[in-house]
């Protein structure tokens, strides 16, 4: 439970809060491919802070209106009523053009200067754990102006000092867990914020680099998360913890 | 011309170590009953790409279908897991992956639809996949400018809503990198849920943007997207996906391919 | 954010010197509306890009608006015959005309969408344009290969048929080089027969291929593309381009820009 | 009157005969802006020699069935009843490919080496006179397979010796004049063969460079002057005549 408030909240409600409220000045934001958080994310953002907000997604439709959360990166709920279309090759070019402001990205490993890895652990020369590969993250790292690393599980695997491969580096602004959030400063990840359900020790004993102590994040508001279990009502926040 | 064809004759176009572009992204309008044809014909070496893959190539890895596979992204979403067979096989070196940013993946079918050799990209930094890619300056300025190398398809096979008889078909929904493959491919295989009447491809006629002059073969096959979905006419099927992911070996495989369109 | 502006609103958005898109094709789905009211504004030093113009980049060689005019081809037709105000601004070096074959805007525009500064192309054989572009060696062979530069239009002015209060809007039928014009652009203006509701979007949002976050200023014009045709509201008018064709001088102009739209 | 038939008929009518069954084998044809004899000459071959062939034009509605032929490349007649949608930058990179067969062009010169010139006459480093811009021609002369040259005058001034500027070289194949048919051999224009209604001396004397003799084309036949005139009964096909 949070030390600094009398509200419950899962770690999923955490990462979610905390990722909509860096939406709150964006111009735009695009969620690839299995993001599920970053979903829940944008549209809390969209609903009570940044209503203007303009969402791109893989399917291109623009800004939809989903009825309930979405499962999957294809899920019809993100074609439901829609502004307008885009294909994938232009939100690509969007970014490349410096157009693009916000993107949520995710990968295996995430060291401390903000490369990660989607792609794969080398033997050599050869492949010995083979990824997903990093979809679109090479160019949104590079482009984007602002890109926010997320990942679901924070431990020394996941938070290393060198990743093993870089997929994507670049513009990495802030890094969200379960326990804390990173900004990048001076070219390396520095602990921002903590997860008042976590402490620096839990933070640091789980990370693969140095950091430094800082403040609890302030938790999920009421309004947050009402508006999350109200919308989220099958747990769908929750399917990869 | 008649160019209407059964899954069998249209899978038998395809040769041995052809390269092949796949349509359709992650689970949605894959062309799936193609992709079990494929394997069912047991072909060799193939060559396949893609931005974002999953039950098409992890199938055709695991029927040891597939020599490369060019792709940003090859998984299953949280609800499923990894792309198990496509992973085995890459770490076991049966497949060679060579692994692209969805967006140089599109680049390379760009500059193959253009007629031109590379395509200019935007600069990825200090990403490894650089290290595969060639810099050239660029003649109206100095910087050094990164590209891409036109990557052409021998076949671009595309599930599709509603085709006629002569491969002039209609995409609802997102079109995905569907018509620069179509364009970057020398010929193109249509599977289709409906073979419809030329009035009914004028009726959408925007939405028309398959020209059916590239097109060689044209299969009507209704729910040909399952497991993955077909919008607006039927979603991707959790219980199916999972089905599939249960398979444990070749004996089970070639039993749910013969139990499958 | 409110984007609806009135034709002055928006036309003052237009600095004296900047670069524009100009959406359409010959004669059909011209913002010509846009264009007069340019004229009215006294405009100077504009440079104007398309890939084959008419009545619009005649009329803004006619009130002495143009810097330059990069384009393929700027002609009337059989019916009508040549375009007598570009003709005479070019030989009278008012306007420098930037020749270019339709296919090289096209691909100067694509470069800017992609945010690359040059686009490969297709060989030109021994024509005079390939004096003006470089060409590149090919890093993944030896050719050399032809290259344009990347135009980058401040403005990209697109009339549509639909268009919400954001700018989300629909082109029916031909599409042109709109599209790719609105993603080179650094802003679009959007001219539009009809603002409308986003359910009204929506019931065709396959065919809203411009999205509103770039768009700077919708107008609602009703025959805004007029002696232009606006698929398929309305057809061109024969009638209304002579009229324009009779104009013989300065004073005949602005009578006639006072008396349109 | 034709000195080959008893037909009558026009040199329009000749041009569109000449052009449509150069079309016979053809697997697409492309006509451009300001194509209004090549719109005939595709319509008929289409209707008489070759129904497959896939009808490629400006507005990008394939094969479209027109009710009545259009004055202009943007006329919505070329919108009516087609088979499928492709935009006009698709249809250059087809022929940037290699994958157009036939293309007309047109323009104020054409040269012995069947080079041809849109875009003005010179002076010096100035412009003297102004033409319309090659549109399309550069790209699709240098890269279609076979390129027909339509012309509706036949001059000196139209047949040079040498063009003044070369907007367009390439794959000349035909080059069809009311007076008579051209190809181009060994990298020069041929005279292929003359309207039974003009005769090698008219033609030499309207072409400025040497030509050798000829023989007669077969004018327009009964089936093709029918299908042209019941289609055309506003006499579009004479507008630039």
């Amino acid at each position: 439970m949070s030390q600094n408030s009398n509200l419950e909240f899962t770690p999923a409600e955490y990462m979610i809060a905390s990722m909509a409220r860096i939406l709150k000045d964006a111009e735009n934001a695009f969620m690839g491919v299995a993001s599920n958080l970053p979903f829940f994310a944008i549209w809390l953002a969209k609903q009570l802070y940044n209503p203007e907000l303009t969402w791109l997604n893989i399917p291109g439709k623009i800004n939809p209106l989903p009825t309930k959360p979405p499962k999957s990166t294809v899920d019809f709920q993100l074609l439901k009523s829609s502004s307008a279309s885009i294909t994938l090759a232009n939100i690509f070019d969007m970014s490349a053009r410096g157009e693009l402001d916000v993107a949520f990205l995710s990968g295996v490993q995430i060291d401390k200067f903000g490369n990660f890895n989607l792609s794969h652990i080398p033997d050599g020369d050869k492949i010995k754990i083979q990824f997903t590969g990093g979809a679109g993250s090479a160019l949104i790292c590079a482009t984007t102006k602002r890109v926010i690393f997320w990942r679901t599980k924070h431990d020394k695997r996941a938070f290393v000092d060198k990743c093993a491969v870089n997929t994507a580096t670049g513009n990495v602004y802030k890094v969200v867990s379960p326990l804390c959030v990173f900004s990048k400063k001076d070219g390396v990840l520095n602990l921002e914020s903590i997860n008042p359900d976590s402490s620096f020790e839990e933070v640091s004993n789980n990370t693969g680099f140095p950091i430094s102590n800082a403040p609890f994040t302030e938790g999920p508001t009421e309004d947050e998360l009402k508006l999350i279990r109200d919308f989220d009502k099958e747990g769908i926040r929750d399917i990869e913890f | 011309m008649n160019k209407i064809k059964s899954l069998q004759e249209s899978a038998a176009l395809v040769k041995d170590g052809q390269r092949l572009a796949i349509g359709g992204l992650l689970l949605q309008r894959t062309p799936s009953a193609f992709i079990r044809e494929l394997a069912r014909q047991g072909k060799k070496n193939l060559k396949v790409m893609k931005t974002a893959a999953n039950y098409d190539f992890d199938l055709l890895c695991f029927a040891d279908c597939v020599e490369e596979i060019t792709a940003g992204f090859v998984s299953f979403e949280a609800e499923f897991g990894l792309a198990p067979n496509f992973r085995r096989s890459v770490e076991n070196e049966k497949v060679h992956f060579n692994e692209n940013s969805c967006y140089t993946v599109i680049s390379s079918l760009r500059a193959a639809a253009f007629g031109v050799p590379f395509m200019p990209i935007a600069d990825l930094k200090e990403s490894y996949l650089v290290s595969k890619f060639e810099t050239v300056s660029n003649p109206y300025g100095n910087e050094q400018t990164l590209t891409v190398p036109a990557i052409y398809p021998d076949w671009a096979v595309i599930h599709v809503q509603k085709s006629d008889e002569q491969g002039n078909a209609i995409i609802y929904g997102p079109v995905f990198e569907d018509l620069i493959m179509a364009q970057a491919a020398k010929k193109i295989i249509l599977t289709t849920e409906k073979i419809v009447s030329e009035q009914e491809i004028q009726k959408d006629i925007d939405l028309a943007i398959i020209p059916g002059f590239k097109v060689a073969a044209v299969v009507e096959i209704p729910q040909g997207a399952k497991p993955a979905s077909c919008y607006p006419f039927y979603d991707y099927s959790a219980e199916q996906v999972k089905e599939y992911l249960s398979i444990k070996n070749k004996t089970e495989l070639n039993n749910y391919l013969q139990q499958q369109t």
